[in-house]
């Protein structure tokens, strides 16, 4: 590992909330490190928990699910279901042997462009202490 | 046993003779005594072929799935056999008026190989009291501890009698409460050791998919597994990871804990380690009080407003 | 392939001050498909639209990304430029390298390789798009609305004013509602009849609104634009073509029963109206009370009637209608209070709920408008009025607020000291919310002038002392219990939704909440639109409200009905989910996790399958998630594409250059 | 119809009459109340703590012991009632609480049996319907003012008892021996419990006494002897008995009055209820 190795991170984004609380970040200025990627997706309750199996077993060092608060899903539901899966899913792939700030799930509303930037940052020292992942990937 | 395999091959001749189903579903001879394969009673003569003992191993109700599209189906049902028959009606897959169901209560079955081991020499016959299994060789008759001969997956069995027989047969058990334990040994292990537990495990999978193929809830029509996009050919580490993690997370509130993906593994890995660890977080988590006993809604499908964020609860002691 | 175009956009120093675009351009025209690309100054403005539309006519490109701002800022934009030169507009995606790259990012080169990934990203969603039509749905511009109460009325005026026809379906034989059953209204004392009367009178004579009283609604269909209703007509035993409302039938009819109408307080006959000012002004037959019906003899009122008007073979009709749009407007009930024994209400006749109050002082009601107590008909001298009777009480399962309480009980007090001058009343309250225009300012003028006693605190138990009501309860500012002897006690009990609330909310698909009032679709921006599209909210049926607001409300959902109409057709996003039927195991997993009850079951050669309704469907993918086969598609999020993205955004492919 | 027998500790001492009276009736009505072995103390009082599991143990282990034994248990006294109802229900759906008491005990429980009182004995197995057959000596005439108390019904969602603002279960049953309940507001106040064991405060049992004769009982029932010695503590102008007592009584036994202040037997007399003395 080089010594400005950087993690990468994968994020799915609700766009009602935290896409948009991503680009308040962003016309607030607000700076964060260049590792994350964000997919968008019309609520959390799109992401398949095998999305984010996917993103690690490509090269994601870390993954963000992000959506609405809960009670403030645009779609009403959605999140509460996200919740009751990724409750499940974090715990199973932590189960299965990622170390579990590999994974994050969070509400992030569309106010809280400070909120997101401090998320990314806070992953992205937590996945400088932890290197790159390999594991469900290739080397046992 | 006996008396219940007289009338049970009384009941099916009687449903085919009848015509009430159009195949009967339960266990013949196979190539040697202690090992009986599943049997498809055609016409009312098959039904005397019938047996009924303590070396029926395989479950029965994922058969159904094939053979009710010709027609209404009867089959005998242990608890486990009765829960996945309840996962394919949950699932809309089958018709409760296609089936018949002749219960029995099973205190579980013996698997060969292990009792013979126990044993010392080839068992003929086997007896399943309370705790202890009585084994007959030729020579003796001699008792040993459940563990020492039981199929995995009827160790921690706890629905003896199924809930939804039209007929029982024999007296019903009570249910009892899953224990699962057992998957707080793997939660205990250091995140990298339980890595490198399940990458072994997984390394060795053939990807022969039995495990989907005996699953009462593994019952689609068309499996996302066998698309690209999702898993490709390859058996290489993380399509093992893709395909295990999927596997799982499919059947997460739908698992009836059966145990057959486990017994039908070649490979031997420990798939019910993975089903139980959805269960054991949907009861701790969501309150699920018995996960793998079917409801009107599945847990994935329901929420509570004030369900608790699980990441936050630290899924192990990190 | 398809032939993808990707401009990246400078948007000034704004993105090209951190990103280096000339870099990013030309990873671009490398990546698989893209035949063509080219960065520009300002792609929003119009040399830059101009660009993309040339780009589309000359490359003949199936697909375009733009690099550039948040497509919350010109997605639309963009979208409307490629549909100009002739391509599908959702086959435009946006590569945010601006709010999320360029504005929060420092380091030239990180920052370049980003935005490098993310138009990767988008390059590869693009390549896996099909085109989509935006669903264009026709409007049937006739309104429903449920209810005849003053929120129904209202809002079918509105429309009908508009010049939109509007049925109206009301169960009870007559309009008015609730409101019907008031005596005053507060702040200003006018009586509920006199506002009320000339409007049940306006809608009734409406040209453009056709009444269906004693009509429920029994099955909705359909979707915005286009609902499909089953109406049912209840009989009447009375043609009411042929009768000219003399009553003469109700006047003569030997059987009396008491009125639920008046609380149980006055009575009414087998056949009859509701209240002698009822609109219309038609009599029904009381089925369960009708000696005829009973006895198979009687038939008075058909021996009376001048027109031949009785049928007593009268059979429920149903009848189906098209509407565009639904306004709910079913109002609330109030809580029986026989589960609060301390308050012994049902054993006790002097002990009455508010709404019985309201009948005490109208001049229509069984007193005439003097307050005379059920018991024994005396002008009672002392009258204690309870409030938050089920209200504010989590214990017995409601904790909200019913609102109007503190409101109608201050007028009580009021009225009642009018009426009976040296009578003295007590209120027993937890809080007095009295936020409103001119509310206030009543409550004090209830205690100043009118001299009525507000005692803080709960009552514990209500029970009989001679001729007497005791009311013990607590005075929790001195600390003292208190205990009344009161002439009348009257409980202000929680106003709770419709008893078959519930019922009509699946009918109509629209979500409640725990104690069955129906949910708006946002509290604050959407306060009188449900979840499904096309059906609106009115009053009472939502939260407990009172009229004023009621009316305004009714307003307002009438004016989301009005805003449908005058449109064309019903344009909604293609963004839906859609089945996949050779895949779907109709296992109906997706079914529970639609906020919307899109999905719903449809036969396929032999089996059942899932199928989504896209006038229904607001495209959140929950349902694509639930489905393990992955039968289920959310068009333009598949999963083909979200998992091309993430590919590309994984990529570590270094340095673009 | 076979339960253990939790007498609680007043019914081997104050309350003797309590207990015979109970267990007379019940073998009446063929109902096997076997003391349960070994019993201690209910606790007394149902914490409020949810910590407090210490005082749990001991209603905990009369309620494994009744579980070992294979029956469900049967008390008396209200007291009793709540605290081993309630320790019931913690334990069923208190997997933490569970788990500690039964290492702590030793015992294996986990809420499988249930705790009733008489009057729920006889209204769900015996029912009034039969009661009123089994009736040898209808009370006819006689004012009775069932009094409840607070514990008996208290807090309704764990107790279950009846409707706690207006029960019914006593008049069902007094109507049942051909008695007359009397309505009276103060029926489900309570009698001023412990706190009038130890201070003077003796209000609340007159009240609850004058009320009752105000709307002309002749006599008050309870269910608890903490109610029945406040009750007659304050010098109340009407008899106080327990429910068995009467039920004795109806099924032609003595009814054990001897010795109660004030004396119930002449109003019994003078309604022809009581043999005259000899």
């Amino acid at each position: 590992m080089s010594s400005d190795w950087q993690p990468r991170i994968v994020g799915f984004a609700c766009r009602w909330c935290t896409y948009a609380g991503a680009d308040l970040a962003g016309t607030s200025r607000l700076e964060y490190p260049a590792t994350v990627r964000l997919v968008r997706v019309p609520c959390s309750g799109r992401v398949n928990p095998s999305f984010v199996l996917r993103a690690f077993q490509r090269g994601a060092d870390g993954v963000l699910v992000a959506g609405c608060h809960p009670g403030d899903c645009h779609y009403t539901s959605g999140n509460l279901f996200t919740r009751r899966r990724f409750s499940l899913v974090k715990r199973f792939l932590e189960y299965l042997g990622l170390e579990p700030e590999r994974l994050r799930v969070e509400w992030i509303s569309a106010a809280e462009g400070q909120r997101f930037a401090q998320v990314i940052r806070e992953m992205t020292d937590d996945l400088c202490r932890l290197g790159p992942n390999r594991k469900m990937r290739e080397e046992p | 046993m006996s008396d219940i395999q007289a009338r049970l091959r009384e009941i099916a001749r009687r449903l085919l003779t009848e015509g009430h189903v159009r195949v009967f579903i339960g266990f013949g001879p196979g190539f040697e005594a202690n090992r009986p394969v599943p049997f498809f009673a055609a016409d009312p003569d098959a039904a005397d072929r019938l047996l009924l003992d303590e070396f029926c191993a395989a479950g029965l109700a994922r058969y159904v799935l094939e053979e009710v599209r010709e027609g209404p189906v009867g089959l005998v049902a242990r608890g486990c056999d009765g829960l996945g028959l309840e996962r394919l009606l949950a699932d809309h897959r089958v018709a409760r008026e296609q089936l018949y169901v002749v219960g029995v209560s099973c205190r579980g079955v013996v698997d060969p190989d292990r009792a013979c081991a126990a044993a010392g020499e080839e068992v003929r016959a086997a007896r399943v009291n309370g705790e202890t299994v009585t084994l007959i060789t030729p020579t003796a008759e001699r008792s040993f501890p459940r563990s020492a001969c039981l199929l995995d997956k009827c160790l921690r069995c706890q629905d003896p009698t199924p809930r939804i027989a039209d007929v029982l047969l024999g007296e019903a058990i009570p249910p009892g409460e899953r224990d699962l334990a057992h998957v707080d040994a793997v939660e205990r292990m250091p995140s990298d050791e339980r890595y490198r537990f399940w990458a072994r495990q997984f390394e060795r999978c053939l990807r022969c998919l039995a495990c989907r193929q005996v699953c009462p809830a593994c019952n689609c029509v068309s499996c996302s597994l066998d698309r690209p996009e999702w898993l490709e050919r390859g058996t290489g580490l993380a399509e093992q990871f893709m395909f295990h993690f999927t596997r799982a997370y499919h059947v997460a509130g739908r698992c009836v804990a059966c145990g057959e993906c486990e017994r039908a593994c070649p490979a031997g890995i420990p798939l019910g380690l993975l089903n139980d660890k959805f269960m054991k977080d949907l009861r701790d988590l969501f309150g699920v009080a018995a996960p793998h006993r079917p409801g009107d809604v599945e847990p994935l499908g329901k929420f509570c407003p004030d369900d608790p964020e699980g990441w936050h609860e630290g899924g192990e002691g990190t | 392939m398809p032939r993808i175009g990707v401009v990246v956009c400078w948007c000034g120093h704004n993105i090209a001050g951190t990103v280096d675009v000339t870099q990013v351009t030309a990873a671009a025209a490398a990546m698989p498909g893209v035949v063509y690309a080219e960065d520009y100054k300002y792609v929003c403005s119009e040399p830059g639209q101009d660009l993309i539309r040339r780009a589309i006519a000359d490359k003949r490109l199936d697909a375009v990304v733009v690099a550039a701002c948040s497509p919350s800022m010109h997605e639309a934009t963009f979208r409307q430029a490629a549909a100009a030169a002739g391509l599908n507009p959702y086959r435009v995606e946006i590569a945010n390298v601006r709010e999320q790259c360029s504005w929060v990012h420092r380091d030239r080169e990180e920052a370049t390789v980003k935005a490098v990934a993310l138009v990767q990203a988008m390059v590869a969603k693009a390549r896996r798009e099909e085109p989509l039509e935006a669903l264009r749905l026709p409007v049937t511009r006739r309104a429903l609305v449920i209810g005849g109460g003053i929120a129904g009325m209202q809002a079918a005026m509105d429309i009908a004013d508009a010049g939109y026809q509007v049925l109206l379906v009301e169960r009870e034989p007559n309009l008015g509602g609730r409101m019907a059953q008031l005596s005053e209204t507060f702040p200003t004392l006018d009586c509920a009849s006199c506002i009320l009367t000339p409007r049940t009178a306006e809608v009734a004579r409406h040209p453009r609104i056709e009444l269906l009283t004693y009509s429920e609604v029994r099955e909705v269909a359909g979707y915005v634009g286009d609902f499909r209703v089953r109406i049912a007509r209840k009989p009447a035993y009375v043609d009411w073509d042929r009768c000219i409302g003399c009553m003469l039938c109700q006047e003569k009819c030997p059987r009396k029963v008491p009125s639920p109408f008046e609380r149980d307080m006055g009575f009414k006959k087998a056949i009859g109206v509701n209240f002698p000012q009822a609109v219309p002004n038609r009599p029904v037959i009381d089925r369960e009370h009708c000696t005829y019906f009973e006895k198979g003899k009687c038939q008075v009122c058909v021996r009376v009637c001048p027109v031949e008007a009785v049928d007593f073979e009268q059979r429920e009709t149903v009848r189906e209608e098209a509407v565009g749009a639904i306004v709910v407007a079913t109002g609330f009930d109030v809580l029986a209070p026989a589960e609060f024994g301390e308050y012994g209400y049902g054993r006790y006749p002097d002990v009455i709920d508010s709404l019985a109050f309201e009948r005490l002082n109208s001049s229509s009601g069984p007193t005439g408008g003097v307050i005379r107590r059920p018991s024994d008909g005396r002008v009672p001298r002392e009258v204690v009025f309870i409030q938050c009777v089920g209200s504010r009480d989590p214990d017995r399962g409601r904790g909200y607020c019913s609102k109007i309480c503190c409101m109608y009980t201050a007028k009580h007090a009021m009225l009642y000291r009018h009426k009976v001058p040296d009578g003295q009343a007590y209120v027993f309250y937890m809080d007095v919310r009295a936020g409103g225009k001119g509310y206030e300012e009543f409550v004090q003028r209830t205690v100043e002038q009118a001299g009525a006693l507000y005692l803080r605190g709960r009552v514990a138990r209500v029970y009989p002392e001679g001729d007497r009501m005791l009311v013990r309860g607590v005075d929790t500012l001195s600390g003292q219990t208190v205990e009344v002897a009161a002439d009348l006690v009257v409980l202000a009990t929680a106003a709770v939704p419709r008893g078959d609330a519930r019922e009509l909310a699946q009918l109509l698909k629209v979500g409640t909440d725990a104690h069955g009032f129906y949910n708006e679709a946002h509290p604050k921006l959407r306060p009188v639109e449900t979840m499904t599209r096309g059906i609106f909210l009115a009053g009472a049926v939502q939260a407990p409200r009172d009229i004023s607001e009621t009316v305004a409300q009714a307003s307002g959902a009438a004016s989301k009905v009005l805003a449908l109409f005058s449109q064309e057709e019903l344009v909604a996003d293609p963004l839906v989910a859609v089945v996949d039927e050779t895949r779907c195991a109709g296992c109906f997993l997706c079914r529970p996790v639609c906020p919307y009850q899109a999905i719903s079951t449809r036969v396929a050669g032999n089996r059942e399958v899932a199928t989504v309704n896209p006038g229904l469907c607001q495209g959140c993918g929950a349902c694509a998630v639930a489905c393990r086969s992955g039968a289920m598609a959310l068009k333009g999020f598949t999963d083909e594409q979200i998992l091309a993205e993430v590919e590309a955004l994984c990529l570590r492919t270094g340095s673009p250059g | 119809m076979e339960y253990r027998y939790f007498p609680g500790c007043t019914l081997h001492e104050q309350a003797r009459n309590f207990d015979i009276t109970a267990r007379e009736s019940a073998r009446e009505l063929d109902i096997a109340l076997v003391e349960l072995d070994n019993w201690q103390c209910c606790g007394a009082v149902f914490p409020l703590a949810t910590d407090a599991l210490i005082n749990l143990v001991s209603p905990y282990r009369a309620l494994a012991s009744a579980h070992a034994a294979g029956f469900d248990l049967v008390t008396l006294c209200s007291g009793c009632l709540n605290v081993l109802r309630r320790t019931n229900r913690l334990v069923a759906t208190d997997r933490e609480a569970r788990e500690k008491l039964r290492d702590f005990v030793e015992m294996d429980y986990a809420g499988e049996r249930r705790v009733y009182h008489l009057l729920e004995v006889l209204r769900r197995e015996v029912t009034f319907e039969t009661l009123r057959s089994r009736v040898k000596r209808r009370l006819t005439g006689l004012h009775v003012a069932p009094y409840y108390g607070c514990l008996l019904l208290r807090p309704p969602e764990e107790m279950e008892f009846d409707d706690v603002e207006a029960p019914t279960v006593m008049e069902d049953f007094l109507r049942a021996l051909g008695a007359e309940p009397v309505d009276y507001p103060f029926r489900t106040e309570c009698c001023g419990a412990y706190v009038a064991l130890r201070e003077a405060k003796t209000q609340a049992a007159a009240q609850v006494v004058r009320s009752a004769a105000a709307a002309g009982a002749e006599l008050v029932v309870s269910s608890c002897p903490a109610c029945n010695y406040n009750l007659e503590r304050v010098h109340p102008t009407l008899p106080v008995v327990y429910f068995t007592q009467l039920l004795a009584l109806a099924l032609g036994r003595d009814g054990a009055f001897a010795g109660q202040v004030p004396d119930p037997t002449p109003l019994l007399r003078g309604k022809s209820l009581l043999p005259e003395v000899s």
